[in-house]
């Protein structure tokens, strides 16, 4: 099923994966681990062409399969937590398609029955980060290698917002509600936290917030400035991850605290910083801030959205505002690191392919916007830049990056804790003894008896 | 501890008299308007299909030999799985037995013990009795054998090897004789179909293959209901004598 | 005659049944799996029996003869009958011998 | 060729070893192998003899036996004379020829099975089942050292006694009220019968039946003989034990049950749905990776139970899917883990690191059968499970299809905890190496099965016959047509 | 045959039944199953079975018995055993 949609994010994948197998290209310890990337690549172009749910769900559930193997390389536990929650997505589609195939023929990828709208919004949910279910999020995006963070972040993030796009076709209030709760909660957490990466996870996630509303209107205007945000968003983060990992590979860290004055020792990497931060942040003329101003636009009749969209705008600023002057300016007590390794070259070349792509989506976006409409709010929008700016001058106490945040990810801890409490005595149930199991069947022999009673 | 035992009890008797009650509900007794279905059948055509006198051991070695074979083979599985639960060397030990006039009454009694096994299991299609029956009265003679005289004079008397070889060809026969009635062309277990003279029914040499099979059956479960004994009781006594050869 | 022997072998039936569940030696376990079985084995016998019928022996010399499809079946369950408990008397020596004991709540080897 | 070949072969296998020990020692290891394979040709050329009815003893269905070969049957011999070929050459390797017994029982086990799946006559499966679960206990309680195995081997005799008593009452009633015993008959007069005797007649088969196959009342047995079972016999009782009993499960659900009652459907729908989420839940929890891969295929029996339960001719494709990929997967699985334990000397999960670099190809073995079993979708028991989705849908049993789906989660987090120690560093060095070529073999074969199976719904022919057995399984008229014509 | 003989029989069974399963002394109870067996014999005797008479006096209450007394020595004997060492 080829449209606009499906194409464009057809070469966006594509433009996103080659940097960033380039970018992980001598990192990789086994040829295996460099064939990951093209797999991803394999599947989320099926994903995106994908005929009906079934082939969706499958190559959605593939392409996170590839992603696990990526986290894993890295750390297990989160690696986990991402499988399984990609899995608990994976099934509740999966469900889903069953139950839309019920009359025979699989479901197209498109509008299903109403009764199963909301099973196919938390199947999607899982996979596009809705409010709630985001817990994974923060934690895979941190401690995954750089490429697999932009590509996480970049793009597969974004499969499930395609899958939402498909399935919204009227208006729905709770998906709007939903994408704003995403795009104040991202915006809040973003600027108090101390991990460079999971600042970048946070900014994400209100980004993310964006896009979903703007789905949400389920008016084709909506759609197409989502998925112009959509561009956006992918070229800038992913941009953003890779200099972030370039600074974690540097330094060895990613703690904003202890990061020193990398401006002073790459200043190249400072300025592919500053693009996409920009773009990210929208500044007016680049393809973010064009992006934002068209999601403004679809969102005309929702006033409240609007302006709650406009103040997470000021938050992602702030947030990279304070990336900006604790990874980058600041002068930083740096412990004991000497002088900073040099980057390998293949990483300057990617880096420098996401930036070349991020310019030229912008002249595309610029050309096709016209010149009213890309300096229709020029004005509002260089204010609200300049106003968040200020903001972080002036408030240095609450941007200080030594605390992080409780989210929703610390109350897994306590509900495991809960289930298995169940579950032992479910295991108590299974003591050993010959004469209990007997009465436990003979009981169940009278509810089977009494459910046959004639 | 004691009000645990009592409630399992309670709750014990509480299932057991709901289930039976479900049972006693389930039963049905219908005024009795004649036999139907197969039992109709084998009532009126025994005389006619197999010549035997006793219907029961019709219906058992002919109509449904196919049970037989099956239930057999439980037997047989049954003693070849306690053979090897017990197939231990070191179990061997045998007593000295009972007193000499019960090992003397025996001698005289074991010839007439085994006539009459033998007089079951042959006559088994003209009046009550049969394979099973025959071989178990056949066993109880190698049983009085292991508590009269200890197992190990058992075993010297009639050794492990030999009662596997009757077993085992026992139920070869039987499974040989069901094959001869698929290659002359009938099905399994055929009877009179395949050549096996019916002869006069009430007869000793009458009901085609049943009196065969009854032997095979015989065999089959007499030698295995001892193996059986002799494995589970060899393990008894107290080691005097010297060990028989291992089953 | 039909209703009481019926009554007989579900009432032995219970019997075993509440032996098996109640009690704690091995022993009666196997006494309450036979006296299932017996129970058993009398209903489906009972379920052949013509009132003032005659055995199932040819020459039908009485009149009517009773259904003998029944029988065979019993006759085939009490052979299985024994070959179970055969072999549980065949286990329960075994497992006297590693534990020591016939009481069931002892014999907890396995369990979770 | 006649189907009661495929039960005689065995039988006559049975009956000869005994004799090759006594007159012939040096040759029993020989005669094994080749009753083994003529055991397994006999049952194949029987499977490709395609649909045939044969009575024993010449007779009319209504009076004799009746052996019946239909499409479901085909499958089930297909099924269980692979499991057993499997087992038979694992079993081979690990124990040698000297236990001839063990063998012994191994064929009998086999021609048991062979006679269940051939049966038509309802006393007859009776018999058979009681010789397969006979010879199950003793093959459970094999090495007599072992305490487990006669511990294991006790629980399940007594839960395979109060089964096959359960059974027994359902034949006994189903015979006061109507007289007959062939199935086919007693499809067509079975309605008619009062409705007490009926729900006894139904009641005790469906529970007697839940026994034999491990469903939720009568699963307690299970983990304790498949784990304390050596390694090929608990590939053969998780492989085809288990599977026998659902193929009586279908068979008489869809004859005698269907047209007599509907509520048994919802009845299987509902212990399924129990059995899949306790079995899931226990196996989250075990530390003996044998005992998580047992309470693995109580979870799996849970599922095909729900397959069943579905009551379509899609429900039951689906079940005899899932039935062939367990089989190839979860046999699979015991073989590997039965090896990796033997290297490391313990079966804790927690002691198992290191092993990858140790023995890579089984590891690797392991990993593709426990993302199959899992779910994993590229392979087959993603399209199993698709298969049941659907068919559970098609019947709108949501909670049971949720229950599926909530399962694939669940499975993917307990087997990685085995993967993950696999792939863990390793305190000490395994201490034993023993090679082991045939385990290694079979393992590669069930590795290609499970490939070919994963294809199965793109094979032609593969998925026409799936799609066959559902539909003749489910009209029942044909059958009872074919057998008394 | 009366049917008040055969409710004497039935109600005579009950109770070997109840002897058999409520008795302390393991041996009365295995005396008790015998009983059972032999009485079971009889009954079917007056259902006109014959064979099962037979088989069920034979194997039921001749070989089943004995079998119980063995074992029941058996777990009686508190002797050296030769399993217990060297099983793992």
């Amino acid at each position: 099923m080829t449209d606009p949609i499906s194409t464009t994010l057809t070469a966006l994948a594509a433009v996103m994966t080659v940097p960033a197998a380039l970018y992980g290209w001598n990192a990789a310890r086994s040829r295996l681990y460099r064939l990951l990337p093209w797999l991803f690549l394999l599947f989320a172009w099926q994903a995106i062409t994908a005929p009906n749910w079934l082939v969706f769900v499958v190559f959605l559930e593939l392409s996170s399969l590839t992603l696990f193997f990526f986290v894993l390389s890295k750390d297990r536990e989160t690696a986990f937590l991402y499988l399984y929650s990609q899995l608990a997505g994976g099934a509740c589609l999966l469900l889903g398609t069953a139950l839309a195939a019920r009359g025979g023929a699989l479901p197209a990828v498109g509008a299903v029955p109403p009764g199963l709208f909301p099973l196919f919004v938390i199947g999607l949910g899982f996979k596009a980060a809705l409010p709630g279910l985001h817990f994974w999020l923060p934690p895979t995006h941190s401690k995954a290698p750089a490429e697999a963070s932009a590509l996480l972040s970049g793009y597969a993030v974004k499969m499930g917002v395609f899958g939402l796009m498909r399935l919204v076709e009227a208006p729905s209030p709770a998906l709007m509600a939903a994408g704003v709760v995403m795009a104040a909660l991202g915006a809040l957490q973003a600027p108090l936290q101390r991990d460079a990466k999971r600042l970048l996870a946070y900014s994400t996630l209100s980004q993310l917030g964006f896009i979903v509303a703007s789905v949400a209107t389920g008016t084709e205007e909506g759609r197409k400035a989502a998925l112009l945000l959509i561009v956006a968003h992918a070229l800038a983060k992913g941009l953003l991850f890779l200099t972030a990992g370039s600074l974690e590979e540097a330094y060895d860290t990613r703690d904003l605290g202890r990061l020193g004055p990398a401006a002073r020792d790459y200043p190249l990497l400072f300025g592919l910083f500053l693009v996409a931060s920009l773009s990210l942040a929208g500044l007016p003329f680049t393809v973010g801030g064009l992006a934002k101003g068209a999601v403004k636009a679809a969102l005309a009749d929702h006033a409240l959205t609007q302006a709650v969209l406009s103040a997470a705008g000021m938050g992602t600023t702030m947030a990279l505002a304070k990336m900006a002057s604790f990874g980058f300016l600041s002068s930083g007590q740096r412990k004991g690191t000497g002088r900073p390794r040099p980057l390998p070259p293949l990483a300057w070349l990617s880096m420098a392919l996401f930036a070349a792509a991020l310019v030229m989506a912008s002249f595309a976006a610029l050309k096709t916007a016209g010149a009213e409409v890309a300096t229709k709010n020029v004005l509002v929008d260089s204010l609200l830049l300049i106003g968040a700016v200020i903001l972080f001058v002036r408030l240095p106490r609450i941007f200080r990056p030594d605390r992080t945040t409780p989210d929703v990810a610390d109350l897994l801890a306590p509900a495991g804790r809960m289930l298995t409490i169940p579950l032992s005595r479910l295991r108590r149930l299974h003591s050993g003894h010959l004469t209990f199991y007997l009465a436990l069947f003979f009981g169940a022999t009278l509810v089977v008896l009494y459910l046959l009673r004639p | 501890m004691r009000v645990h035992r009592n409630l399992q009890r309670l709750g014990a008797l509480g299932l057991s008299l709901a289930l039976g009650w479900w049972l006693w509900q389930g039963v049905t007794i219908s005024p009795f308007q004649g036999i139907t279905g197969p039992a109709a059948r084998y009532i009126h055509g025994t005389a006619r299909d197999t010549g035997a006198a006793n219907v029961v051991a019709a219906i058992l070695f002919d109509y449904r030999g196919f049970d037989t074979l099956g239930e057999a083979s439980v037997i047989y599985t049954t003693v070849c799985g306690v053979a090897l639960l017990f197939a231990k060397r070191r179990y061997r030990r045998s007593s000295h037995g009972l007193s000499f006039i019960v090992k003397r009454g025996m001698a005289l009694l074991v010839p007439f013990i085994l006539l009459y096994a033998s007089s079951i299991i042959v006559m088994g299609h003209l009046s009550p009795g049969g394979g099973f029956q025959g071989g178990a009265v056949m066993a109880t003679v190698t049983v009085l054998f292991c508590v009269i005289y200890g197992s190990s004079f058992e075993a010297a008397r009639v050794s492990p090897k030999v009662k596997e070889t009757i077993e085992s060809s026992g139920a070869l026969l039987f499974t040989a004789i069901g094959l001869i009635g698929l290659v002359t062309g009938g099905a399994f277990l055929t009877n009179s179909a395949a050549g096996f003279p019916r002869g006069m029914m009430g007869h000793l040499v009458s009901g085609g293959t049943i009196p065969l099979l009854n032997i095979a059956v015989g065999m089959k479960v007499g030698a295995g209901l001892s193996t059986l004994f002799y494995s589970m009781v060899k393990i008894l006594e107290d080691p005097t004598e010297s060990s028989p050869p291992e089953v | 005659m039909l209703p009481i022997s019926y009554g007989t072998a579900i009432v032995v039936f219970c019997i075993g049944l509440y032996t098996i569940l109640s009690k704690r030696n091995l022993f009666k376990t196997v006494i309450g799996l036979s006296l299932m079985e017996g129970g058993v084995l009398m209903l489906i016998t009972s379920s052949g029996y013509v009132p003032g019928g005659v055995p199932a022996l040819l020459p039908f010399a009485g009149g009517e003869p009773v259904n003998p499809l029944p029988h065979s079946f019993t006759l085939t369950a009490i052979v299985i009958g024994a070959a179970d408990v055969a072999l549980a008397l065949a286990f329960i020596i075994k497992i006297h011998r590693r534990y020591g004991t016939v009481d069931i709540d002892k014999i907890r080897g396995l369990r979770g | 060729m006649n189907p009661v070949l495929a039960i005689v072969a065995p039988f006559l296998a049975a009956f000869t070893i005994p004799l090759f020990f006594v007159f012939r020692k040096k040759w029993v290891g020989t005669a094994v192998i080749l009753f083994g394979v003529l055991s397994a040709l006999t049952a194949l050329f029987v499977a490709a003899g395609g649909e045939a009815v044969t009575v024993m003893g010449g007779w009319q269905p209504e009076v004799g036996i009746a052996l019946v070969v239909d499409s479901l049957t085909t499958a089930f011999l297909i099924l269980a004379s692979l499991g057993f070929s499997a087992s038979l050459s694992a079993a081979a390797e690990t124990f040698g020829y000297g236990p001839w017994r063990f063998y012994v029982l191994f064929f009998l086990s086999w021609a048991a099975t062979n006679g269940i799946i051939l049966t038509g006559d309802l006393f007859n499966l009776f018999v058979f089942f009681e010789i397969f679960s006979v010879a199950a206990y003793l093959v459970v309680a094999y090495p007599p050292r072992s305490w487990q195995a006669i511990e294991a081997g006790f629980k399940y005799l007594i839960f395979g006694t109060v089964g096959a008593l359960f059974l027994l009452i359902g034949i006994a009633y189903a015979f006061m009220a109507t007289g007959q015993l062939n199935m086919a008959i007693l499809a067509r007069v079975l309605p008619r019968a009062p409705e007490a005797t009926l729900s006894v007649v139904i009641g005790c088969l469906v529970v007697g039946l839940f026994i034999k196959s491990g469903t939720v009342p009568g699963h307690f047995w299970l983990p304790d003989a498949h784990s304390s079972a050596q390694t090929p016999v608990s590939a053969l009782l998780s492989g085809v034990f288990v599977k026998v009993s659902l193929y009586a499960l279908i068979r008489l659900a869809f004859l005698l049950f269907g047209s007599a009652d509907d509520r048994v459907f919802f009845v299987l729908l509902l212990f399924g749905t129990v059995t899949l989420c306790l079995g899931h839940l226990m196996a989250f929890q075990q530390e003996d990776i044998k005992r998580l891969l047992a309470y693995s295929t109580v979870a799996q029996v849970g599922t095909i139970v729900i397959a069943i339960g579905c009551a379509s001719s899609g429900g039951v494709t689906a079940a005899v899917y899932h039935a062939f990929n367990h089989m190839a997967a979860k046999m699979g699985l015991f073989l590997v883990s039965g090896v990796l334990a033997e290297d490391r000397a313990s079966r804790d999960i927690a002691q198992m690191g290191g092993l990858f670099r140790h023995r890579p190809l089984f590891v690797l073995a392991f990993c593709l059968f426990a993302a199959s079993i899992a779910g994993i979708p590229p392979l087959n028991g993603f399209m199993s499970k698709w298969f049941l989705l659907v068919a559970a849908a098609e019947r709108g049993a949501l909670i049971p299809a949720a229950a599926v789906v909530a399962g694939t989660v669940l499975s993917a987090a307990y087997y990685l905890r085995p993967i993950t120690a696999f792939f863990g560093p390793a305190e000490t060095e395994p201490p034993h190496h023993r090679p082991h070529p045939v385990t290694g073999a079979i393992v590669a074969l069930l590795a290609l099965l499970c490939l070919v199976l994963a294809l199965a719904p793109y094979i032609g022919p593969l998925k026409e016959g799936l799609l066959a057995v559902g539909r003749d399984t489910v009209n029942g008229a044909r059958y009872i047509e074919r057998v008394l014509r | 045959m009366s049917t008040a003989f055969f409710t004497f029989l039935a109600a005579f069974l009950v109770v070997t039944a109840l002897t058999a399963s409520e008795a302390q002394d393991m041996l009365s109870a295995v005396i008790a199953l015998s009983v059972f067996g032999v009485l079971m014999a009889i009954i079917f005797v007056i259902l006109q079975a014959p064979d099962v008479a037979l088989t069920q006096a034979i194997i039921n209450s001749g070989l089943v018995t004995s079998l119980f007394l063995v074992a029941y020595s058996q777990t009686q004997k508190r002797g050296d055993d030769p399993d217990r060492e060297d099983d793992r």
